[in-house]
């Protein structure tokens, strides 16, 4: 296996497109060295892209926010300004693994890894998370639900890395959500995950929505009639059922080690319902 | 060629060490370094006993490079004394018997550390949740908890 | 050895208190040494080989291409462990589970091993090792396994303990019954009854350290071995029986244990190690990757079980009858007959039967885990008692202690009780605060009794006096959590010195006679025994030589407080000799001063506890937080009183994981598909409270200091105490554990349909 | 003459037989009784059965004597975790 620490995102490209054998980006590693160690993968390369400059921050425009594809998710939870914005994506990010984990975890690796299950991504999906990627034939923006195609298969080609996550800036009177049901209270791979991300009008009303939920297909998925449930509403009793019918309804979950058809279609619509109410209370809805 | 050079700081010591590309920080640490303080108890980063502070970080050792300490800085348990004072969490674990087979313990007392100094002040809860990365199967956490939160009252000056 | 063992009232000095531990610097400082921790010159790694089918036939093994790689060092095959055993089928057993032979058992059973220069190069002979299988059909599940037309783990296994003796082969290793009185007539006087199936998953002891040895196999036929263990001697008598190694010459050091909880009672990769060692003509360092000890070390049994519990209205039980079948992976053991012996065993009966079924599948070999087959017993019961007394309209503390055992009540095992603390300990729940606190919605109270044996064995100490008059004392029992700390205030409060002159350490084989391991909860009971009998024969030495130094005779000298006094007329002026200054002068008294102890622990002290416990289950995704915990148990006499604690919270949050989340859960194909700490969960710090204990102290009449076993009860109460209280919180009856989020829901949601 | 009980996986080892009479003062003899008048337990007593007197129970201590009117019971041995 060679390790190369290169230090700019060219160098990088370079290397991985110029791979013989298999070829793989280490960020936090979190994925990465627990596949090794079980022998799924013998990496032939492995590019360290922590030295590469400024891939390593978050940063903050009249746009919005772009987070480094090396940022710790640790550091996402230090960002006032992120935490202030994008409360339930740094919650969701926040989610991953435990302390230990947390210091070296990223939300592209929790991406990029393609797990159904990664916390991160319905919370992106939800904030409608668009993407930068670097490449041998230069660079592209694409939309967070276009990166993960199938379990453990993204649509980067070779030698492409993404390079940062970019979050839009916030309408006024929005805020967003993601819950995850795990049996235990820390350390679990969610059995069910869901994500609200909502603005309301001045009255409170919702005027737009994104649903989404994760570990109940085989990508996370965007519920669209979820989100039509709840627009146009103050939350109310049946706008809440119909949410958690909508987000049942469009679940195509297996049964695994983690929990069954059954409970994850039903825990679905539970927490789609609670991380509604988180993120309309969020946007200021009362 | 697959082994690698390190130049690392451990416990405040500059270090060289030569080792393969795929071992880890914690193979290094244990095998090439001798400082086999940091346990291996899944090699997955689900138990904690391997934690160690990297440049400020606390990470499970298992979950990480040997390659990439270059330049880094690495705190282990066999660094959290001086000298012959104990750190006071290791005086606490002791006073309140939050050890029974011990192998979980020194990245108990890394990590909580690293909650120490990021927060004096705990709850329980906070604790709790602080160190749910790291398992004991003896204890029942009971004692953990309670040492921990009696070391912080102590560091505080109380 | 004449040694009074009977339990004598005194007032203790250094016994009850709760200094630090001797051990305890080295571990808070990364000191001590663990398994994994020791390394010799010239070491190599070893790797082994596993199966990846549920049950198949190994046709053949070519090592050709392993052994040809640059590095291999040793390339071993069940070949390199020839079949010493002599027909002793227990010791074939462990020799089939440490490598298999000709058929693989269970996924992950040992096929192959390597020792080569590194890891890396380990791992990859292992990756050229061919092995070619014949799958043949397989059973994981203990009621398929008993079921008509299951396939067959073995061929040649038939039913034992059924007269006359079946004539087809059957999953089925053994039979066995206990009970008195007649269940049938019970069963007619009662006006209640209750009757339910009830099943457990297979769970691991789950010890963070895994296995890990280092073996050094010599030219002249002697071998050294440092491993990770509940018993070095046990280890070094059955690895000695498997390589042919006379037990003198194989010396085996214990090193400090990462918990074992009954796992590590059994041998696993060190008759590997050994064997890689004498083939490789180099230490050999073997380590278990997690993995690894999911996937082929000591799970404890599944179980399915039938009770049947009647009484009638004024709270009487009159009948109790249980069918229980235990799961013992590939190999007949005794575990469903720990089952039957321990299930009712709370309890005071005129009418009790009780039979066990050894259930043999492709899972790995079950081992001993914290009062063996005790904890899915006294699920099946205690939810049965808990659901009866609501029957009966009773209060569930009230019927139990209607119904307790008692002195002088004859066991459902078979023996009369002598003095027992399980009254107590039901009084002592029922007096409880945390009986009366207030629940509020969703939450409910569960509250469930349990017993184990413990038991005493062969034990061995020496207790060396130093020039300076400290004390080290040589223990042959391992140390799993704080005996040493215990065992140095035996010897202090039996000397009359401070607990801080005594250093107490684990000594080797060879240093020390045979002691059997730490397990049955025996390790203080019978350690600390040794060690008051090694003090009292140290103080008869110091006696003596107190008598030389005043040139009166022995009988004149009494020992008091650390001191020797002159006694009797014409002495009465002499002042008395510290130990300290009779150590000084021990060169030219007789030399040095030790006493020695070899003795059977027996007459170990039954062991009762009560557990409750409070929680709110969500009952919209089905998950339960235990809100609030307590342990009530009987310790004979509490030696150093934090480490009884530690094993109460210890044990019952073991329980709690059991109950909630941890289960074997195996795939279709027979392969194990949770083999980690990710979605194999044992509670995390964040799922538990704090842990309430209280030790009731209960004198053991066959201990010196009263003292009794109190590592393995606290882990038999919690299933039931847990299933009795989110049945109260959720109105359903919750009879299958773990009480996993989807299993809580879907009781729930059939609930609603009814 | 003592009364013992044979239970369990013992009784079983012993053809069935629950309760037997034995003329012996120690388990040591006991032991030698029982395995030359029950050839099946002989192996259960190489690897070990516990015997109960009056509640409290022996695993090795076979030099324990045996009172005329005590409460015998041989269980077979147990393991502990």
């Amino acid at each position: 296996m060679h390790y190369e620490r290169p230090g700019s995102i060219k160098d990088a490209t370079r290397l991985l497109n110029g791979a013989k054998g298999s070829a793989y980006v280490l960020a936090g590693g979190s994925d990465l060295l627990v596949r090794m160690k079980g022998g799924f993968i013998e990496p032939d390369l492995v590019v360290d892209i922590k030295a590469i400059k400024g891939i390593g921050t978050i940063r903050k425009s009249s746009n919005g926010f772009t987070i480094g594809a090396a940022v710790p998710c640790a550091e996402m939870a230090e960002s006032a300004a992120l935490k202030k914005a994008w409360p339930g994506v740094v919650e969701a990010a926040n989610l991953i693994g435990s302390k230990q984990i947390q210091g070296r975890c990223t939300i592209v690796g929790n991406l990029c890894n393609a797990s159904p299950a990664a916390d991160s991504v319905p919370a992106l999906m939800a904030a409608e998370a668009k993407v930068a990627i670097a490449g041998p034939k230069g660079s592209r923006t694409i939309a967070v639900d276009k990166v993960v195609k199938a379990p453990g298969s993204t649509s980067l080609r070779k030698g492409e890395i993404v390079e940062a996550v970019l979050l839009d800036k916030r309408p006024l009177r929005s805020g967003d959500a993601y819950l995850r049901f795990i049996p235990r209270t820390e350390m679990d791979i969610a059995v069910v995950g869901a994500a609200v991300n909502l603005t309301l009008d001045k009255e409170g009303v919702v005027k737009s929505a994104r649903v989404s939920l994760g570990a109940v297909a085989p990508t996370a998925i965007l519920v669209r009639r979820a989100a039509n449930a709840i627009i146009g509403t103050k939350l109310d009793g049946p706008a809440l059922e119909r949410l958690a019918e909508a987000c049942s309804a469009a679940c195509k979950p297996i049964d695994d080690k983690r929990g069954t058809i059954e409970f994850r279609k039903k825990v679905a619509g539970v927490l789609a319902g609670r991380a509604a109410k988180i993120a309309y209370k969020r946007a200021g809805g009362k | 060629m697959t082994a690698i050079a390190v130049s690392t700081t451990i416990n405040g010591d500059d270090i060289e060490v030569l080792c393969q590309t795929e071992e880890t920080l914690l193979d290094v640490l244990r095998d090439r370094l001798g400082l086999t303080g940091a346990k291996e108890g899944c090699g997955t980063g689900d138990c904690g006993a391997c934690s160690v502070i990297v440049d400020g970080r606390l990470v499970c050792a298992c979950l990480v490079l040997g390659a990439e300490a270059e330049g880094r800085r690495i705190e282990t348990i066999e660094g959290m004394a001086k000298g012959d004072e104990l750190h006071p969490l290791q005086s606490s674990f002791l006073e309140h018997a939050a050890l029974q087979c011990g192998v979980c313990t020194p990245g108990f007392l890394i990590a909580a550390k690293d909650l120490l100094e990021r927060n004096p002040d705990p709850s329980e809860e906070e604790i709790r949740f602080a160190l749910a990365g790291n398992l004991c199967r003896c204890t029942g956490y009971d004692k953990i908890v309670r040492a921990v939160q009696d070391a912080a009252t102590v560091m505080k000056g109380g | 050895m004449n040694f009074d063992a009977k339990f004598a009232a005194k007032k203790f000095n250094s016994v009850g208190t709760r200094p630090v531990r001797p051990d305890g610097v080295d571990k808070v400082t990364g000191r001590a040494r663990y398994g994994a921790d020791f390394n010799m010159p010239g070491q190599l790694a070893g790797a082994v080989l596993r199966s990846p089918h549920a049950h198949a036939k190994i046709k053949k093994i070519d090592v050709s291409k392993a052994e040809k790689l640059k590095g291999v060092k040793a390339v071993i095959t069940a070949d390199d462990l020839p079949d010493l055993t002599d027909g002793d089928s227990g010791l074939y057993n462990i020799l089939d589970n440490c490598m298999a032979r000709g058929r693989a058992l269970y996924d992950g059973h040992a096929v192959a091993a390597v020792a080569a220069i590194d890891a890396r190069t380990a791992r990859e002979a292992l990756k050229r090792i061919k092995v070619t299988y014949q799958v043949l059909p397989h059973v994981t599940d203990v009621d398929e396994a008993v079921a008509p037309g299951a396939p067959l783990v073995h061929e040649d296994v038939f039913t034992s303990g059924i007269d006359p003796r079946p004539k087809k082969p059957s999953n089925v290793a053994k039979r066995s019954e206990y009970g008195h009185g007649d269940v049938e007539k019970g069963f007619k006087q009662a006006d209640f009854i209750v009757e339910r199936r009830y099943r457990t998953e297979q769970t691991h002891q789950g010890y963070i350290e895994p296995h890990a040895c280092v073996a050094s196999f010599n030219a002249d036929g002697t071998a050294d071995m440092w491993v990770c263990t509940q018993g070095h001697f046990v280890f070094r008598q059955t690895c000695a029986d498997l390589l042919g190694i006379d037990v003198s010459k194989l010396r085996v050091t214990s090193s400090e244990i990462g918990g074992g909880f009954g796992g590590k009672t059994h041998v696993w990769i060190e008759p590997v190690a050994l064997a890689l060692s004498r083939k490789a003509g180099r230490p050999v360092k073997l380590v278990m990757p997690r993995e690894d000890v999911f996937r082929a070390s000591g799970p404890t049994s599944a179980t399915s079980i039938d009770v049947r519990i009647c009484a009638r209205k004024d709270g009487t039980i009159t009948a109790a009858q249980a069918d229980l079948r235990y799961s013992c992976g590939p190999y007949r053991d005794m575990w469903a007959e720990l089952g039957a012996m321990t299930s009712f065993a709370c309890y005071d009966l005129a009418n009790v039967k009780s039979v066990g079924h050894e259930v043999l599948v492709n899972r790995p070999k079950t081992a001993a885990y914290r009062a063996p087959s005790a904890p899915m017993a006294a699920f099946a019961v205690e939810s049965a008692i808990d659901e009866l007394a609501h029957e009966i309209g009773m209060d569930p503390v009230e019927f139990r202690i209607k119904n307790a055992a008692k002195e002088g009540t004859k066991s459902s095992y078979g023996p009369v009780y002598g003095p027992i603390g399980i009254g107590p300990t039901l009084d002592a729940a029922r007096d409880h605060p945390h009986m009366a606190a207030a629940l509020g919605k969703n939450q409910g109270r569960g509250m469930a009794c349990g017993f184990w044996f413990n038991f005493g064995g062969q034990t061995c100490t020496d207790l060396n006096i130093g020039l300076d008059g400290t004390v080290t004392l040589a223990v042959g029992t391992v140390d799993v959590g704080g005996a040493r700390a215990s065992l140095s205030l035996v010897a202090a409060e039996e000397l009359g010195i401070s607990y801080d002159e005594v250093k107490a350490v684990v000594a080797d084989t060879s240093t020390l006679g045979y002691n059997d391991m730490t397990d049955g909860s025996r390790g203080t009971f019978s350690s600390s025994m040794a060690t008051i009998s090694a003090a009292r024969n140290a103080i008869g030495v110091m006696k003596e030589r107190a008598a030389a130094m005043w040139d009166i005779p022995v009988e004149d000298v009494v020992w008091e407080d650390g001191h020797a006094k002159a006694t009797g007329a014409g002495h009465g002026n002499l002042p008395p000799l510290s130990l300290k200054e009779i150590a000084a002068a021990a060169p030219k008294t007789g030399g040095p001063i030790a006493g020695h102890s070899e003795l059977v622990a027996d007459g170990a002290g039954v062991s009762f506890a009560t557990h409750i416990c409070d929680v709110e289950v969500d009952p919209d995704t089905g998950a339960t937080k235990v809100l609030r915990y307590t342990v009530i148990q009987d310790a004979g006499k509490a030696v150093h009183p934090d480490y009884v604690e530690g094993q109460y919270q210890g044990g019952a949050a073991q329980g709690i994981g059991w109950a909630l989340n941890e289960e074997y859960i195996y795939g279709k194909d027979g392969r194990l598909q949770n083999p980690g700490f990710l979605d194999y969960r044992i509670p995390v710090c964040s799922d538990l409270p704090m842990i309430d204990t209280q030790i009731l102290e209960i004198p053991n009449p066959n201990h010196p200091y009263g003292v009794r076993g109190v590592g393995e009860t606290s882990i038999v109460p919690p299933l039931a105490a847990i299933a009795n209280a989110v049945s109260n919180a959720v109105g359903v009856r919750l009879a299958h554990i773990p009480m996993s989020p989807p299993r809580i829901l879907a009781a729930l949601d059939t609930k609603k349909k009814d | 003459m003592v009364e013992v009980t044979l239970w369990g996986s013992v009784g079983s080892a012993a053809g069935g037989n629950k309760q037997v009479e034995v003329e012996a003062k120690n388990i040591r003899e006991l032991f030698a009784k029982l395995a030359a008048e029950y050839p099946g337990l002989e192996p259960l007593i190489d690897n070990g059965i516990a015997v109960a007197i009056d509640g409290v129970i022996y695993r090795d201590t076979w030099s324990k004597e045996l009172p005329e009117d005590a409460e015998i019971v041989l269980l077979p041995r147990l393991a502990g975790g």
